[in-house]
């Protein structure tokens, strides 16, 4: 079975990668980048089970942490942007470049 | 035919150990000039005459010193110092060869000297003028005296250098600065002869040295090729010197000079120097009728035809007698290539030549001085009445060098012709052909310029110069009436320089009444009065009458210069061009381009880096693809 | 059920740098919530500074002791070995300088929250306000950076590469000129660090299937032992790969560091230019050398490609650029990928690979002074609208202020590489590692090395260009009319450009004590 | 059995949403569908021996983290949409590239590996249970991890405070300091209402006084002007006047500034 | 240990340390003080070279301390014959480059009263200048193959900054062009550096101990290339020269004669030096190739010259001519001619810096290094014009002059060299022996179109030399014709050095002409 949930996760995070290529809409991308973290964490999970210890699972915790963490400052930051710009697109965030 | 004695090493002191001396006072008064400039401008003249005496007198002194010693002791090698450390060292040679010559250079550049004082008296940088001459004297003195080919090179370089500087003397005027230069390069082409010569010479015998050479080449007879491609290297840097052909086209420009430089330089001593350079190797390397030999008469003959025809076209008394010169030294470089037997002619007629060259263009500079530096000759006409010591050390001149009988000029151009005649015909019956038209050319000169009707510019004033110019002329002429028998007579040149240069297998006798002599003297009758028609007795055109192909042919030097331009300016300055194009845009384009290259390829480059965040998120999902792409790939190989 | 937990054993002592600076971020915190606006910066400057100089003594005293433990610590997270000990005294110089700087006037925004623009903004800038936040950001971030290098499994560096990267996230969103600029470098770097640690997690995550756990010593262990799953392992490495190359900016996950370093303010681009530097390569080292060392069969090739596209592509892409800060930027990619050169100095022989070790600390050392230097002198060039950052700018600036000018031509030379710089020791010693490491008998990579290396100095001469450029601009060009003012340096900013300056010339003339620190330094390599 | 039954079921559903999410233009149902394959995975886990970890994931992903995206959606505009229309050139048509050769590689790399039965977690909980053996992990092996934790957290709030909270610089007003401005303003009345009619109840229309003359004040003056600029007056002359005259004197206001 | 050569290199450097720290204003002291420390250097140099022993060891005046251990990098110097010369003519060099300078960083304006150059910072000029000197000696003195390599490279810092501060209107195109180029070529040569220090494995990077030591052919090949790159940018050679006439042309007199007068002689040097006896098989492999090269670089720098409008430009184009007999010298291997090579490295010091200095003061005067731009410079200051000339004659080595000397030693050294066998080295020798001509035809063209000719107008208000440019010149052209006439104290202490190079690259090629010596 774990050959299973980990082509389901590479799947998923595979999917969320290429959503945050094409998705102009800064919390949507950010969601992507969830998606391919809770990938990671399927793999974890299925991991721990094939190697029969708990680390897998632990790990997982941290990962919602770190993404909760990260979740508050991505979103923070997409809402200053929207506040200066009046859009949540990544494309229109393209001062810097060449 | 027996080589030359053996040169021995000078131990004792004595004028000879002393010799340098020769080649320090005037190179000291050159220094002095140079150096305190200006300062000097009241008595620099005088210090330049005095140093060119001083020199001459230790000239004589040796020479006295070298007649002194038995006939197989006259080769006295002079060490100096150590010039490149196991290569060269720097000495003198002095023998009878060298220092006839050195008698020659320091006499009539002595005389050359005190006349310029009158002749430069008017140029403000008069005392400039003594210092190049002075410089000159050194410098010939050095390539005569050198031991070595190095010394021999260096004062060779040093005669042309001074040459430069003196046909530029006045180098405001543009044609003096060009001429200077053109005689400076076209040098250089002979140089470039003489220094692979050198090369070859080293290489083959491990010495550059006259006397370690002379031992080499007794020991180790050199095989043909290496041999005759240093002579004829050697004849090239010869050409470049004395203007022979084909390197021929400087000489006639040089005349851009003031006169006593045409005098000293370029018709008494500098030009010369390839006969000295051909005979002094003529015992390593120009064995009599080795091809290099031949080629050597050949050049001479060659030449000797040219710078007579040319000389039967200029209007310029002194290009005419620039053409003269190079035509004498074909005498002389014809002598030289026929081995021992002609050294002493060529030699003796190089000094007659000396004499009776520097009175006919000191001569020439007199009348210039008198008629506001007038020269074309078409201008003259009946000057003989205005200045006559001029007119009178002038036609001894133009005697003995048309050979009338019994005067320098007659002895020793009748013994290269003859000894031409016996060992190259054809050369030898050319050489007569040229006497003729020597003939011709010069009494044309005499004609134009000192008989006739007067044809002067209004403003000109004829008059005698003054005796500081005209002594030296009479002393000259005296040289140009006897010097030639004395030295042709008996011999006793012959015998002088044997020691030096080898002798004949037959000792050569000087013949009144050989065929080709009187042929000579017919045909020069001939020429004279041709020039006696068309010039004396008929009214000579105030301007050239357009003449024959052949007047053009003549008047243009021969295509020389056109040739010149031809084949080598023009197709330089093309490839100079090229060159410098193909630097800029070819090599130095390519780097750029290359710089440029790298900037075109960041400027496309940094396009890439678009400012679109999910661009560079593509990029990252990329990579990562492809890295472990790779990582797998490597991993299961 | 009633089997008492064994209390975990935290060595105090050791991690005693680390805790003091992040117990300095939580004190800063609390500064923040309790002590009255116009105290707070009076309190939060000398506490950083003393926290981070404190953090130093102490790593000071380790070394001094000779303390240097054998055996991870706090329950095997973290690795307090011989690099990371000198990694760690890099990374508080450097932050304590970047402190100094962070420390001036006028770098970050009056109030984050305001529309730029607005009357908000006006009414806080004239208020006066500032973000005194920045100091417990920059404490966290340097305490992230510490663990980071430092960890001993994949977790704990999961976890100090999100503390480290987060405030820094926030910190480029701040800058208080060219807000537009600074907020959107603050969201790229944002989501594309989310990004890259996805892929890093990922890659742990493979790395925990293949071996069961994410300690560096049970990786270790794993790989020698062999395995089915040798495609897992491979996957796995080159995700983590993707995550400590995009930290430290190798191509081709190096697109966001000239926008950021660009967008942000100067002191928060300098500490990113230095210290995330050097932590990331710090980390990179630990995961390739320590956990993936058995596997340099692997990675070694696929590694040289990055390298060499990193240095090409940070010299070429330089060369036209037009902002300082960003050609900086390029700067940094192409040591990034100069650094590469020196990760990949490892084979067989551990004398060998101690070498290549201290050569890359030696570089970082040096490498991040200068950059830290360079970008101090940057914050004093300023246009009425801030920093001057267009090149065109800096033109004549040789004429106006020659000591400044100096200065940064100096940086630029040390960063290019000419003898008697810092610089060009770094450089050298990262090469002699590549050609040493690649002239060891076996070593499949051998030739291979000394092409990197040729390509390395094809790549300096390139960037060389770059440098010189700037130089030609200050001193060769006429200054225009209006050319921007030199700010009147604090004092802090002279004290860094002063460090700077003065490690540079010093470490140029007489590099040996250094080498020995980082020798020293390397002498045990990693705690495996 | 029933374990591949779930994850067949599951695995279906949550690609179908994931590709929804990615797919969907407006961001609302984005972040529904997120919240079904974080659903999805919490069963998953549950089903894979780690039923805290399931509720974890749908206390703090569903629970916790998808409603600060859906807070922060309605504060950016909940119907905002993207456009179908791709402005980056080929962006779309590499990003499926290069993410189907992604997964093409992750799929490729864990079919080739060969995976041992699983070993399950019966040994790694043993006598602890399973909440115990977590949490003994937790607080001694990564309790550094754990510690350090911390860290994040507080920086997410720092981090949030200094981008979204805006400090007052300036004292509200009371209710007092109103009143008191108000009064010792020109008007301390309210201003009159607007005309309203009965058959365009319109707020642009003036008043009228019980005299008969136009109450100007009773139009907003923003309103007058954009009467006036859009050509938008009543047929009365009297009311345009009136109109005209409050249009101007918001000209001149914005002038004045 | 002797204190010579650190005591030669410190006290430049202490004296630009003062200069620079003069205060503001202090132009004239700032003069004064880099002259007198140029002199003491100048004299301190001749007082060490007299103590040489010419049939001492190789290496005199060895100094060497611990720099990086680390590294195996060691202060190592000591200097042999070749080295010795070099160093006395950068210690001749730069007095006179001071006095040359003296107002080229005030600003100086033409005779119609255009600005031709800007006041500059007089006081980095000059503490660039004794950097610089420093630099110089210690690139010659280096026994240490870093330390030559740091030199090397550190040396062209200061040139850089006076080329692209104090040049003429394309200045930064032209240091820039320098510096990469020299960059390029030293980066090449650090990796061979490296690369040497790696496979000699010996972990010194002492010259001495590192000859002899690579055996292995192939290596030798590409640690020759990584060397010889370098030294032929710096020299440098046909076809990576072109970055010499842009910066000679556009880099203040002063600046262009130590450039082309002692900096590209690192390039000349090396090659004779570490290129030779490091790589002798490898040297003696790529002869032929780089003699090519090298009589391109003599017919070609001579062609190119000719087409020259600008002064300095064809003064830099001769000068790759001439580099091109120096290389082909040292790689002719044979005694004659590798001894007139390091002779020439000397003696074309002196001539290009008399040549180039000399049409500096000429465009000092009409602010503009267009030939066309003069004529009839002789009449109207004819002691210039008498220098110019004189330098101009030793720059197509007329005999009588010093790189007369040497042009002959190289040429024939290569042509009879017993090197090869062959007769490739004699063509080469034949084939630049035409430069003689090419070299009359640049000069005196020169020569013709500036000082010849009727005066051009803005040249009849020409000033002749003061005292100051006749003080530069004068001692140039003394030491041009004293050596040309006597050569041998150079010759004496080069001689056994190379006899020591030719001994390690073991080639069995005497003195050709010992039996002509033999008196």
């Amino acid at each position: 079975m774990t050959t299973h949930y980990l082509v389901l996760s590479g799947l998923l995070f595979a999917i969320g990668a290429m959503g945050v290529l094409i998705r102009r809409n800064a919390i949507v991308v950010f969601m992507c980048v969830e998606l391919m973290l809770n990938a990671c964490n399927l793999a974890f999970v299925a991991f721990a089970r094939q190697n029969g210890n708990l680390e897998g699972q632990i790990i997982a915790f941290f990962v919602m942490v770190v993404a909760a963490a990260e979740v508050v400052v991505g979103l923070a930051i997409i809402v200053t942007i929207f506040r200066t710009r009046r859009s949540a697109s990544v494309d229109d965030a393209n001062l810097l470049k060449y | 035919m027996e080589s030359p004695a053996e040169i021995v090493q000078h131990t004792a002191g004595g004028m000879i150990g002393a010799s340098w001396l020769m080649i320090a006072f005037p190179l000291l008064g050159a220094a002095i000039l140079l150096i305190l400039g200006r300062m000097t401008n009241r008595w620099g003249h005088l210090l330049g005459v005095a140093m060119s005496l001083a020199s001459f007198v230790v000239a004589v002194l040796t020479f006295l010193e070298i007649i002194g010693l038995p006939a197989e002791q006259r080769r006295q090698a002079v060490h100096l110092y150590e010039f490149i450390p196991g290569m060269v060292d720097m000495g003198l040679l002095i023998d009878p060869l060298s220092i006839s010559f050195a008698l020659l250079i320091t006499g009539v550049g002595s005389l050359i000297h005190i006349y310029s004082i009158g002749y430069m008296s008017h140029d403000p940088e008069r005392r400039r003028f003594f210092s190049y001459l002075n410089l000159f004297v050194a410098a010939m003195l050095l390539l005569v005296l050198a031991d070595n080919y190095v010394g021999l090179f260096i004062g060779w370089e040093g005669v042309g250098l001074a040459s430069y500087l003196l046909i530029g003397f006045w180098q405001f005027k543009p044609s003096a600065a060009v001429a200077a230069k053109k005689a400076f390069i076209v040098n250089r082409v002979g140089d470039f002869g003489l220094l692979v010569g050198m090369f070859i010479i080293l290489a083959t015998f491990h010495t550059l040295t006259f006397s370690e050479l002379g031992k080499q080449i007794a020991e180790h007879p050199p095989s043909g090729g290496a041999v005759t491609a240093i002579g004829l290297l050697l004849l090239l840097g010869a050409c470049g010197k004395s203007a022979q052909l084909p390197l021929q086209s400087w000489l006639l420009d040089a005349m851009e000079g003031p006169t006593p430089v045409s005098a000293l330089i370029h018709a008494a001593t500098m030009v010369t120097a390839g006969v000295y350079l051909v005979v002094r190797s003529g015992a390593f390397f120009f064995p009599p009728d080795s091809t290099q030999a031949i080629a050597v008469s050949v050049v001479g003959a060659a030449t000797l035809l040219a710078g007579a025809i040319i000389g039967c076209a200029k209007d310029d008394i002194k290009k005419g007698l620039a053409g003269s010169t190079m035509s004498q030294i074909g005498y002389m470089m014809l002598g030289a290539g026929l081995g021992p037997a002609g050294y002493a002619f060529a030699i003796g007629h190089l000094i007659t030549h000396g004499f009776f060259k520097a009175d006919l263009f000191l001569g020439a500079g007199s009348v210039m001085h008198g008629m506001n530096d007038e020269v074309n000759m078409r201008k003259y006409g009946g000057l003989r009445k205005h200045m006559p010591i001029t007119f009178a050390t002038f036609f001894i001149g133009y005697l003995a060098i048309i050979g009338f009988p019994l005067l320098s000029g007659y002895f020793t151009k009748d013994g290269i012709i003859e000894t031409a005649v016996h060992h190259q015909p054809i050369l030898g019956w050319l050489a007569v052909l040229g006497a003729g038209i020597t003939g011709f050319y010069m009494s044309r000169m005499v004609f134009m310029t000192f008989f006739g009707e007067k044809r002067w510019e209004k403003d000109a004033h004829p008059h005698e110069s003054p005796a500081v110019m005209t002594w030296p002329l009479m002393i000259l002429s005296i040289g140009a009436l006897f010097l030639g028998g004395y030295l042709i007579l008996s011999n006793r040149l012959y015998f002088f320089l044997s020691p030096a240069v080898g002798t004949a297998e037959a000792t050569p006798e000087f013949d009144f009444a050989s065929t080709a002599g009187l042929v000579t003297l017919a045909l020069v009758a001939v020429g004279a009065g041709f020039a006696w028609v068309r010039y004396g007795r008929a009214e000579v055109p105030a301007v050239a009458p357009r003449g024959s192909f052949l007047t053009t042919f003549a008047r243009r030097d021969l295509y020389g210069d056109a040739l010149n331009e031809s084949l080598f300016m023009r197709p330089g300055q093309w490839l100079t061009r090229f060159a410098v194009y193909f630097d800029n845009r070819g090599i130095d384009g390519l780097v750029n381009g290359l710089a440029a290259g790298i900037g075109g390829t960041s400027g496309r480059l940094r396009r890439i880096q678009t400012g679109f965040a999910r661009s560079y998120a593509l990029s990252i999902l990329f990579g990562a693809a492809l890295l472990a792409g790779a990582l797998l790939l490597v991993g299961n190989i | 059920m009633n089997d008492a937990v064994v209390a975990p054993t935290i060595e105090y002592g050791t991690l005693a740098p680390m805790l003091l600076v992040f117990g300095a971020a939580v004190v800063g915190v609390l500064v923040e919530a309790f002590a009255p606006r116009y105290m707070r910066k009076s309190i939060h400057v000398p506490l950083t500074l003393l926290s981070l100089a404190g953090a130093f003594a102490l790593v000071i005293v380790q070394v001094v002791k000779g303390a240097v433990p054998t055996a991870p610590v706090a329950m095997g997270a973290v690795a307090v070995d011989g690099p990371s000990l000198f990694i760690w005294g890099v990374i508080l110089v450097l932050s304590f300088v970047c402190v100094l700087m962070i420390n001036d006037e006028g770098h970050f925004v009056a109030s984050a929250a305001a529309v730029p623009g607005s009357a908000d903004e006006e009414e806080a800038e004239a208020a006066g306000g500032s973000h005194t936040e920045v100091y417990p950001l920059v404490l966290f971030a340097v305490g992230g950076m510490l663990l980071f290098p430092a960890s001993h499994d994949l977790l704990t560096m999961f976890v100090g590469l999100e503390v480290m990267s987060l405030p820094l996230y926030l910190l480029c969103g701040l800058a208080r000129r060219r807000r537009l600029l600074s907020q959107e470098a603050s969201m790229k770097y944002f989501l594309l660090g989310a990004f890259s640690s996805a892929f890093f997690l990922y890659g742990t995550a493979m790395i925990y299937g293949f071996a069961g756990t994410v300690s560096f010593t049970g990786i270790n262990k794993a790989l020698s032992t062999g395995s089915l799953l040798d495609p897992i392992l491979l996957l796995g490495l080159s995700l983590l790969g993707v995550g400590l190359l995009f930290k430290i900016g190798a191509a081709p996950f190096q697109a966001w560091k000239p926008d950021v370093y660009q967008g942000a303010p100067t002191p928060i681009t300098a500490l990113m230019a230095s210290g995330t530097l050097v932590a990331a390569v710090g980390a990179l080292l630990r995961v390739f050398w320590v956990a993936l060392g058995n596997l340099d069969w692997d990675w070694r090739p696929v590694m040289w490609a990055v390298a060499a596209l990193t240095m090409v592509v940070g010299a070429i892409l330089a060369i036209t650029q037009t902002d300082i800060k960003r050609m900086l930027a390029y700067s940094s990619i192409a040591h990034a990928g100069f650094l590469l050169i020196g990760v990949m100095a490892t084979f067989d022989k551990s004398a060998q690979n101690a070498k290549s070790l201290s050569a890359i600390m030696f570089y970082l050392l040096v490498y991040s002074i200068t950059t830290v230097g360079a970008f101090a002198v940057v914050t004093m060039v300023r246009d009425p609208g801030g920093e001057a950052g267009h090149l065109s700018r800096w033109a004549g600036l040789g004429k106006r202020s020659p000591i400044l000018a100096g200065i940064f031509a100096f940086f630029l030379l040390a960063f290019a590489g000419i003898p008697l710089t810092s610089g060009f020791f770094g450089k050298y010693a990262v090469f002699a590692a590549a050609l040493a490491s690649g002239s060891e008998a076996g070593d499949s990579l051998g030739g291979w090395m000394t092409g990197l290396v040729v390509l390395g100095v094809v790549a300096s001469a390139i960037a060389a260009f770059f440098y010189v450029r700037v130089i030609v601009l200050m001193f060769f060009s006429d200054p225009a009319a209006d050319g921007p003012s030199i700010a009147v340096p604090s004092m802090g900013t002279v004290a860094v450009i002063a460090i700077s300056l003065l490690i540079t010339v010093g470490v140029g003339l007489f590099p040996q004590p250094m080498l020995d620190l980082a020798n020293q330094a390397a002498s045990g390599l990693f705690i495996r | 059995m029933g374990e591949t039954i779930t994850f067949w079921v599951l695995a279906v559903v949550s690609v179908g949403a994931a590709l929804g999410m990615v797919f969907n233009r407006k961001a609302v149902y984005s972040a529904l569908m997120l919240g079904t394959v974080m659903l999805c995975l919490a069963v998953l886990y549950a089903v894979q021996d780690a039923p805290f970890l399931a509720a974890v994931q749908i206390i703090v992903y569903t629970g916790a983290v998808m409603m600060l995206f859906l807070f922060v959606l309605m504060l950016v505009g909940v119907d905002s949409s993207d456009s179908l229309v791709e402005t980056l050139r080929g962006q779309r048509f590499w990003a499926a590239i290069a993410a189907v050769g992604f997964a093409a590689l992750v799929i490729l790399a864990i079919g080739n590996a060969v995976f041992a039965k699983e070993a399950g977690l019966a040994s790694a909980i043993g006598q602890a249970g399973y909440i115990r053996s977590l949490a003994l992990l937790l607080f001694t092996k990564y309790v550094f991890a754990f510690e350090i934790t911390s860290a994040l957290l507080i920086t997410a709030a720092l981090g949030a405070m200094v981008l979204a909270h805006r400090e007052r610089l300036t004292v509200r007003p009371s209710q007092k300091d109103l009143a008191r401005a108000r009064f010792l303003g020109e008007r301390p009345s309210p201003l009159p209402g607007p005309g309203t009619y009965a058959r365009s109840n319109a707020i642009d229309m003036p008043a009228l006084l019980p005299d008969g003359s136009v109450a100007e004040s009773s139009v907003n003056r923003y309103i007058a002007r954009f009467d006036v600029e859009q050509d938008h007056l009543p047929a009365d002359p009297k009311l345009a006047e009136a109109i005209k005259h409050r249009a101007a004197v918001e000209s001149a206001e914005e002038e004045s500034k | 240990m002797s204190p010579w050569l650190p005591i030669l290199m410190a006290v430049p450097v202490l004296g630009a340390i003062v200069v620079a720290l003069l205060p503001k204003g202090s132009d004239k002291l700032a003069k004064q003080a880099t002259l007198l420390v140029s002199l003491v250097v100048l004299v301190l140099t001749l007082v060490m070279a007299v103590q040489f022993k010419t049939g001492g060891p190789r290496f005199q005046f060895q100094a060497v301390y611990d720099w990086i251990p680390s590294f195996g990098v060691k202060f190592g110097v000591g200097v042999d014959g070749i080295a010795l010369v070099l160093i006395a003519l950068s210690a001749v060099l730069v007095p006179i480059v001071v006095l040359a300078s003296w107002h080229d960083a005030d600003g100086t304006q033409s005779a119609d009263g255009t600005l031709i150059t800007p006041k500059r910072s007089v006081k980095t000029y000059f503490s660039l200048l004794l950097v610089l000197e420093a630099m110089m000696i210690g690139v010659f003195a280096s026994t240490d193959i870093f330390l030559f390599y740091v030199f090397f490279e550190a040396m062209l810092i200061p040139m850089y900054f006076m080329i692209g501060s104090y040049g003429g209107a394309q200045r930064s195109y032209a240091a820039v062009k320098f510096l990469l180029y020299s960059l390029f070529g030293g980066l090449l040569m650090l990796v061979a550096v490296i690369a040497l220090y790696v496979v000699a494995g010996k972990g010194t990077f002492m010259f001495p101990e590192l000859v002899g030591v690579i055996q292995d052919p192939a290596t030798q090949k590409w640690l020759f290339a990584g060397f010889f790159i370098a030294f032929a940018i710096k020299a440098p050679l046909w076809p990576v020269h072109t970055w010499l006439p842009d910066a000679a042309a556009q880099a203040p007199a002063g600046a262009a004669v130590l450039l082309v007068g002692v900096l590209d002689k690192v390039g000349t040097f090396g090659m004779l030096r570490f290129c030779l006896e490091l790589f002798p098989d490898a040297a003696k492999a790529f002869t032929m190739p780089i003699v090519v090269l090298a009589v391109i670089s003599i017919i070609y720098g001579a062609i190119v010259a000719i087409g020259q409008t600008d002064m300095k430009r064809l003064i830099a184009y001769t000068s790759i001519s001439h580099f091109g007999f120096i290389v082909m010298g040292v790689f002719a291997m044979s005694q004659v001619s590798q001894s007139g090579a390091a002779l020439y490295m000397v003696n074309h010091g002196f001539a290009t810096g008399a040549l180039f200095l000399a049409a500096g003061f000429l465009i000092a005067r009409r602010g503009s290094p267009h030939i066309a731009d003069y004529g009839g410079v002789q009449k109207v200051t004819p002691l210039l014009a008498g220098f110019f000339l004189i330098a101009g004659l030793a720059g197509l080595s007329l005999p009588g002059l010093s790189s007369f000397v040497s042009e002959f030693m190289v040429m024939i050294g290569t042509y009879t060299s017993s090197a090869f066998g062959s007769g490739a080295l004699a063509v080469a020798a034949i084939v630049s022996a035409l430069a003689v001509i090419l070299a009359a035809v640049y000069i005196l063209w020169m020569v013709q179109r500036t000082l010849n000719g009727p005066t051009a107008e803005p040249v009849k208000a020409f000033k002749d030399l003061n005292v100051r440019e006749i003080v530069v010149l004068a001692p140039l052209i003394a030491l041009i014709i004293g050596f040309g006439f006597f050569p041998k104290p150079l010759l004496d202490v080069i001689n056994p050095t190379v006899t020591q190079t030719l001994v390690n690259v073991k080639v069995d090629n005497p003195a050709i002409a010992e039996k002509g010596a033999g008196q």
